[in-house]
């Protein structure tokens, strides 16, 4: 089966700061791909080169087939990439009702009554219905970590993306995102899936990629490479006695 | 040839002037991202100032700028304090409009107090030429804005290069949080940016009023000289103001002698708009190095 | 005093009190130097007129005083508009009246011809005011620009030059049309002309058009700026080692004052345009004084030169509305324009009417500042132009002229 | 109170608009000590860090040093106190060269006047600086970026220093030899505070630790006595002390 | 005032008949004012108009798009000239004039978006008004719109007030229809986000430069009309005051006054702005300061401006634009 996105030599370096120095992998139909890493292995920006808010040094990134480097940030969108933010980033002074409304309509080029439709949808499937017309920057971080997981739905993406979703909160506000994104897997949509939260991790994803030091030191089944020396060596920091 | 060989020379030493008119603006704008309209405004203030002093005080003219160098750094710290400080955590729009606000408020003022005459600050050397030759002239007033200019210039580059509130200034607009945990107490640091800010300013102020004529309503001509040779330049280099400054002086007298007398301004917003164009941060922009 | 208006409560037409005229000018801004002896004109001119109870209106069957409200139009068109607008609309001025320059002047007259309004100017170049017409309501106290120009060259005619004329015009109303004017004319009487163009107002540096001038060897420059941009240009002709014989400067220096303000000895032998003189061999119709003691009574009341320029129109202004109220049998606006348009006039100007293009020709002459006794810079009057009856003098050749 | 505290935080409550980062946190810090604090990614390390630096406000509680109340005063007069701190991401200033980053760090009048001799043991600890002496900070490469951080707030000459991820970004190489100046330092009667992502060493390297989660204190004692499931657990997010 | 409070009332409401009907009244009561009204009146409220106008165009740069010019000035000039030139050099009816005028403001401003387009922020700011001024210097030695001297447009003479008042109503009432259509449209979503995040926007698909490009024209196009109007009102026009950085002044205090993002904030902002000026032309000079101090403390003291502060204090929602749940 051919990868629904894939990643080549990927590599990016602010002046001599060399994030990414060679970085590969595929993620394939319905799948979740996890990643893990240790602070600033660059995982955010790996997202932010597929989203294309950063462009890279060198390498090759192919969505279902097409090379998409040169397109646009926002053709991207069009194209099938949703994301989160990690420090989120709704449009505080319109409603979570207008925020899942405007990204329906931008990425998925819908009618506004279309959109309201979806908007609507969205809303009750993260649970956020009775505060749909509040706005959205008097939220609550849970609430507005599931708003942009809302939002990053909202045009029907052929792959989400969510950067630390569960990243501060606590332990039942994580099952609530797990419930969610695993849902979302039955819906059918293909996740890359950056945490921190090692629960998250074994529980939520089909594989996991393990980022550091610029390279994709290893991508396995969850439990496999959160058991590995590597993981222990540049992620987890406790060396096994 | 005369006018080409004197176009060329008067376009370079009049860029000193714009140098040391757009300096100022550039400092507040690298260091505290504050675009202030009312550059000019304060730069005409400052003049006003110096002609009091001069005239009904009768105060010498070294002693007037300096005085008012003083007066321009107090209403430099309370437009910090008072104004600024109330807007600048708001994003840049405000922080622009409060200064658009203080520019007309200024102006308006000036008026009232002196009326709409054009005033200038007559000294010695204003009508002066220094350098006669059968292919050019150099007047006195160009060529000591020119010296002053560059006096501005370098003294700046080596208060911010190698004194220590210098550094402290360029580490507070490098990184602000970082700044402090080294024991910068950054606020004042901003306030000690608008002070060398006014100092300039009111160099600028006594050096146009040396030249040509001041009114109050002469700021806004001004400003949009800082503008462009700040936008030049690239905001917040200090050298970028020079190069700006010159490149903006020779862009209207080149202009003026290939495209006519009437085309000298216009060319010189044509020549901003396509430097705008094609590096939109301008020449040398590097918000990180004063 | 900076106009703060007086406001009436326009009344209505039965219980008429008195007749309010509305006069917009630039009170302030960078054309103020113009008004400043408004107030102290329109005192005098009130004082005469209402002294015994104002001016009989015989539709009212009782005298009515006049009475005048200032607005600023900070030498702006918009505001002089907006104004024109106001005294018509919300205070129901009998007549609009404005002076300086097209930016008061064109706007002013268009609100009169929109609301039908009487509308006297004063102090236009006549010229230009006139794109605007043909004008049914307003009526103008203007000079042509011919007849200034006419006299510019009645004046150089008498200097010892090499005929060759270089332009210092910007692209302002005067600017364009004095220069365009005078390339028609100057030749005609055998002068050749360096023109660099035309350049905006505010310039600050004039480096190439004098380069040009000098270049050429011009030992006359004509130009017409306000007195900044001249101020500028002047010094840096200095700057440059630059002095033509002859410089022939509109606008910028019309008062004593404005020649000081050149700074130095700047001023000595600039010529310029003379709206008014003590000189003026005229009478006022309204105080009934000479050209001669009305200046004295103004230097004598205010301590400071007489403002040559302002003081004629102004008086000129009331001397107009005076005869043209005094004739009037009810204040219908129709009536008062009827009895501008028929004013015969002999006063401050001596003896004139409006001609078909509602202006009356006000005498200009080309005079040059030289160091005075009373005050710093006094003017003599050196061209009368197309105004022969007024005595003249020899010019002088401008001090400090490099080239012999 | 104890004398040889030298940084005691009084149970306080830290809030980012509505979202409270920090719960009740108290900490003391013994004078001559090496200090760490554990936690998972978003516990508050950092948070708690920029409080006692006064970049944070507490909304309760209080923050003393050496006896005296901090709390609430300008980060720049409490540097001036004697601490200092090398704060997450290292935060060069990036368009000065090393020397003057260096220089930066002796800001504060105290250690103007003694500032080359400060200079010259830094040089000693951290002789890659002296060679990068001239060269931007935007240069640096990661680890000689947490150096010359390191080394800056040595520039102060204070008596606590405080390491926001103190191993951020380095090799393991330049890990051991910064413990070792960290020790060299600290010999030197110099207090630290540090926080390192990875547990284990940080709690070899220190006298005595503190474990946080979700922005409250679960855990702490002397380092080389703390069990490590607790730790483990701690740090992977499973708080089962919620 | 109360006139226009009920006028804000009523325009936008699509709930509610009440709201309607109070609408229609207004609109009606409005819409006649010349034949009930004094001249006075007519006059005030036509300049509200107008500069209600522009304010809405502005702040639908500089509230919506994030696009903060200082060079509307360009727009009202082309407007006015468009006008004069026609009229007065070729002597065609004032349609002419608007019809060239629309189109010249719009191709110019499609020409100049693509260098400052490319400018962001305060370079923006500068650019637009370095352009406003470079068109001033143009026009001023340009001999096809006769230099600095300008035209007196006598073609404005002969138009009735009402006819003008007419017009002017109609250009105030549409700026406020279009702007609110625009907002509750697709593109209004667009619009809003890219306000909030423009960064965020992008990444959720929101065309940035087609989005601010279409504001930018019909803002353009808008002012364009306001500005021959504004000039017909004045009957005279020349390069100093048709593009007078005053005119941008003015949009910046209305916009600023009433609440910069609102519907209902260039509304009052212009009705407080003429009635100011009405108030203070006799006290030339102060009167800008005084108008400076209250931007100033305005945007210190409530950044939102009184319509922004009125909305949050209340949740006064007059023009509402959000989003609505039907159940
Ligand atoms: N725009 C940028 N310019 C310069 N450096 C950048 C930029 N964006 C990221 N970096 C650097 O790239 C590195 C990787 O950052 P990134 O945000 O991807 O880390 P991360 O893996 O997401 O970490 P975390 O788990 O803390 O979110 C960091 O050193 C950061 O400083
Ligand atoms: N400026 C901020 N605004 C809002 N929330 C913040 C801010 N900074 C941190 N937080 C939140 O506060 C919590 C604690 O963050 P903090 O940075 O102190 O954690 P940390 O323990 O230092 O984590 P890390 O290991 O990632 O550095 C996190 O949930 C974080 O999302
Ligand atoms: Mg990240
Ligand atoms: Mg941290």
């Amino acid at each position: 089966m051919d990868p629904i996105l894939k990643v080549e030599d990927l590599a990016i370096s602010f002046g001599n700061n060399n994030v990414l120095k060679n970085v590969n992998f595929e993620l394939y139909d319905n799948e979740i791909l996890g990643i893990i890493g240790p602070n600033g292995a660059g995982k955010t920006v790996l997202l932010n080169i597929l989203t294309g808010t950063l462009k890279p040094t060198s390498g090759r990134v192919t969505f279902m087939g097409k090379d998409i480097l040169g397109v646009r940030i926002d053709e991207r969108a069009r194209l099938g990439f949703g994301r989160t933010f990690q420090v989120p980033r709704s449009f505080e002074n319109m409603t979570a009702y207008e925020n899942v409304m405007a990204s329906a309509i931008c990425g998925g080029q819908t009618t506004q009554r279309e959109a309201a439709k979806r908007a609507e949808e969205i809303l009750e499937f993260i649970g956020l219905e009775d505060k749909a017309l509040v706005l959205a920057g008097s939220l609550k971080l849970l609430d507005k970590k599931r708003l942009e997981i809302g939002i990053a739905l909202a045009p029907h993406p052929k792959v989400l993306m969510f950067d630390e979703v569960a990243g501060g909160l606590t332990e039942s506000e994580i099952s609530n995102i797990l419930d969610i994104v695993k849902s979302l897997k039955i819906h059918g949509y293909s996740i890359i899936w950056i945490e921190h939260v090692i629960q998250t991790m074994l529980n939520g994803t089909d594989r996991v990629l393990l980022l550091a030091d610029g390279y994709d030191i290893i991508c396995d089944l969850p439990q496999i490479v959160l058991d590995s020396n590597e993981v222990e060596k540049v992620y987890l920091g406790v060396r096994k006695k | 040839m005369q006018l080409l060989i004197q176009s060329i020379i008067t376009g370079i030493l009049l860029g000193g002037l714009y140098a040391a008119i757009g300096v100022g603006m550039s400092i507040i704008f690298g260091i505290m991202g504050l675009t202030n309209i009312a550059h000019g405004n304060l730069m005409i203030l400052s003049a006003f100032f110096v002609l009091i002093f001069t005239t009904a005080m009768g105060v010498n003219l070294i002693s007037s700028i300096l005085i008012a160098i003083v007066l321009m750094v107090i209403i430099g710290f309370l437009f910090q304090k008072f104004l600024v400080n109330a807007v600048i955590d708001k994003g840049d729009t405000p922080a622009l409009l409060v200064t658009f606000g203080l520019s007309i408020i200024i102006q308006n003022i000036l008026e009232i107090i002196f009326g709409a005459d054009a005033r200038s600050i007559r000294s010695n050397f204003a009508t002066v030429n220094v350098v006669d030759t059968e292919y050019f002239s150099i007047s006195g007033a160009y060529l000591t804005n020119f010296i002053v200019a560059i006096l501005v210039i370098a003294a700046l580059t080596l208060i911010f290069n190698k004194t220590d509130i210098g550094r402290a200034i360029r580490a507070t607009s490098d990184n602000t949080k970082a700044a402090e945990l080294m024991g910068v107490h950054t606020k004042f640091i901003f306030a000690v940016a608008m002070a060398i800010a006014m100092v300039t300013a009111c160099i600028a102020g006594f050096l146009v009023g040396n030249t040509f004529v001041f009114y109050p309503y002469s700021g806004t001509q001004y400003l949009i000289i800082a503008f462009g040779v700040v936008v030049i330049g690239g905001m917040g280099s200090i050298v970028g103001t020079l190069l700006g400054g010159m490149i903006l002086g020779l862009a209207q007298l080149l202009g003026a002698y290939f495209f006519g007398t009437g085309n000298q301004i216009l060319s010189g917003y044509i020549f901003m708009l396509i430097i705008l164009t094609i590096k939109p941060d301008g020449l040398l922009s590097n918000k990180k190095r004063a | 005093g900076n106009g703060e208006g007086d406001i009436a409560t326009g009344g209505e037409a039965g219980e008429k009190s008195e007749i309010v005229i509305g006069y917009v000018g630039p009170f302030t801004g960078p054309l103020s130097v113009f008004t400043v002896a408004f107030d102290w004109v329109t005192e005098k001119a009130l004082e005469e007129i209402n002294a015994d109870g104002g001016i009989y209106i015989e539709a009212y069957d009782k005298k009515l005083p006049v009475r005048v409200i200032k607005g600023d139009s900070e030498s702006n068109a918009t505001k002089a508009s907006e104004i024109a607008s106001k005294f018509v609309l919300d205070h129901n001025v009998d007549i609009l009246a404005a002076s300086w320059t097209p930016e008061t002047s064109a706007p002013v007259s268009a609100v009169a011809e929109r609301y039908s309004k009487p509308c006297l100017i004063s102090n236009s170049p006549a010229d230009s005011w006139l794109e605007g017409g043909p004008f049914k309501w307003s009526y103008g106290l203007m000079f042509y620009v011919e007849s200034m120009m006419a006299s510019y060259i009645d004046g150089l005619d008498k200097l010892d030059t090499n005929k060759k004329v270089g332009f210092l015009f910007d692209s302002e109303v005067d600017g364009v049309t004095f220069s365009a004017l005078l390339k028609k004319m100057l030749p005609e009487r055998g002068y050749e002309i360096v023109d660099p163009g035309r350049f905006a107002m505010a310039t600050t540096d004039y480096t190439n058009i004098i380069t040009q001038l000098k270049e050429a060897e011009c030992d006359i420059v004509m130009g017409n700026q306000i007195l900044p941009d001249f101020t500028t240009a002047w010094q840096q002709f200095k700057q440059l080692s630059y002095v033509p014989k002859a410089m022939v400067i509109g606008k910028a220096i019309a008062y004593g004052s404005d020649v000081v303000a050149l700074g130095g000895d700047l001023g000595v032998g600039l010529i310029t345009e003379i709206h008014w003189d003590r000189s003026f061999p005229y009478t006022s119709s309204l105080l009934g004084l000479s050209c001669e003691e009305f200046a004295s009574l103004w230097e004598s009341e205010n301590n400071s030169q007489y403002p040559a320029t302002s003081l004629g129109y102004d008086l000129a202004l009331f001397e107009v509305l005076d005869i043209a109220l005094n004739n009037c049998k009810d204040l219908e606006s129709a009536t008062i324009r009827d009895q501008i348009a028929a004013v015969s006039y002999e006063g401050i100007y001596g003896k004139l009417s409006f001609d078909e293009n509602n202006v009356m020709n006000i005498p200009i002459v080309a005079g040059q500042w030289l160091e005075g006794e009373t005050w710093d810079y006094e003017p003599i009057v050196i061209g009368p132009g197309n105004f022969p009856i007024i005595p003249a003098q020899d010019p002088i050749i401008l001090p400090g002229t490099t080239r012999q | 109170m104890n004398k040889d505290i030298i940084l005691s935080v009084e149970d306080i409550d830290v809030y980012y608009g509505d979202f409270l980062a920090i719960h009740n946190v108290s900490m003391n810090v013994k004078a001559g000590t090496i200090t760490s604090i554990i936690g998972a990614n978003g516990a508050g390390k950092t948070t708690l860090l920029d409080t006692i630096m006064g970049l944070n406000k507490p909304r309760k509680g209080k923050i003393v040093f050496e006896g005296e109340d901090i709390t609430g005063m300008r980060t720049s007069a409490i540097v001036r106190k004697g601490l200092s701190m090398a704060p997450e991401g290292s935060m060069v200033f990036e368009g000065m060269s090393v020397k003057e980053n260096l220089l930066m760090g002796a800001y504060a009048p105290k250690s103007r006047k003694m500032r080359s001799e400060l200079m010259e043991k830094v040089f000693l600890l951290f002789p890659v600086l002296k060679e990068k002496e001239n060269q931007l900070a935007t240069f640096l490469s990661g680890g000689q970026r947490q150096m010359l951080a390191i080394a800056r707030t040595i520039m102060s000459n204070p008596k606590l220093i405080i390491c926001d991820e103190i191993s951020l970004g380095l090799a393991p190489v330049i890990i051991n030899d910064i413990y070792d100046k960290v020790k060299e330092i600290n010999e030197t009667g110099i207090t630290f505070l540090i926080i390192d992502q990875e547990v284990q060493r940080s709690i070899e390297h220190s006298d005595y630790s503190y474990v946080m989660v979700s922005g409250s204190i679960v855990l702490q004692g002397v380092a080389s006595e703390l069990p490590e499931d607790e730790v483990k657990d701690a740090f992977f997010g499973i708080n089962k002390y919620a | 005032m109360s006139i226009i409070e009920a006028k804000l009332n009523g325009i936008a409401s699509q709930t509610g008949k009440v709201k309607i009907i109070v609408a229609a009244i207004i609109l009606i009561i409005m819409g006649t004012l010349p034949f009930w009204g004094s001249g006075y009146m007519t006059n005030v409220f036509l300049l509200i108009f107008l500069y209600m106008s522009i304010g809405m165009m502005w702040n639908l740069l500089s509230g919506y798009a994030g696009l903060t010019s200082l060079g509307q000035q360009a727009f009202i000039g082309i407007g006015g000239y468009s006008v004069a030139v026609l009229t007065q050099v070729y002597g065609l009816s004032l349609i002419w004039g608007f019809a060239v005028g629309s189109v010249v403001g719009v191709v110019f401003a499609l020409v100049i978006s693509m260098p400052i387009f490319k400018m962001n922020g305060a370079y923006f700011t500068i650019g637009t008004w370095i352009i406003a001024e470079a068109l001033y210097i143009f026009f001023v030695k340009w001999e096809f719109v006769n230099y600095g001297i300008g035209y007196p447009i006598t073609a404005a003479y002969g138009i009735p007030m009402w006819g003008l008042y007419l017009a002017s109503f109609i250009v105030g009432i549409g700026s406020i229809v279009i702007v609110t259509l625009l907002l509750k449209s697709r593109l209004g979503l667009t619009l809003m986000a890219m306000r909030d995040d423009s960064g965020a926007a992008e990444v959720r698909g929101v065309k940035l430069y087609r989005t601010k490009l279409i504001c930018y024209l019909i803002a353009a196009f808008w002012v364009t009309i306001t500005g021959c109007l504004l000039f017909l009102n004045q009957a005279y026009i020349v390069p100093s005051s048709a593009f007078t950085i005053d005119w941008t002044i003015a949009c910046v205090f209305i916009v600023i006054i009433g609440g910069i993002g609102t519907i209902e904030g260039p509304i009052v902002g212009a009705v407080i702005y003429v009635f100011l000026r009405q108030i203070l032309y006799g006290f030339p000079g102060i009167s800008n300061i005084i108008l400076g101090i209250i931007a100033i403390i305005i945007i210190i003291v409530a950044p939102k401006g009184i319509m922004g502060y009125l909305n949050n204090k209340f949740n006064l929602d007059i023009f509402s634009i959000r989003r609505r749940i039907k159940r």
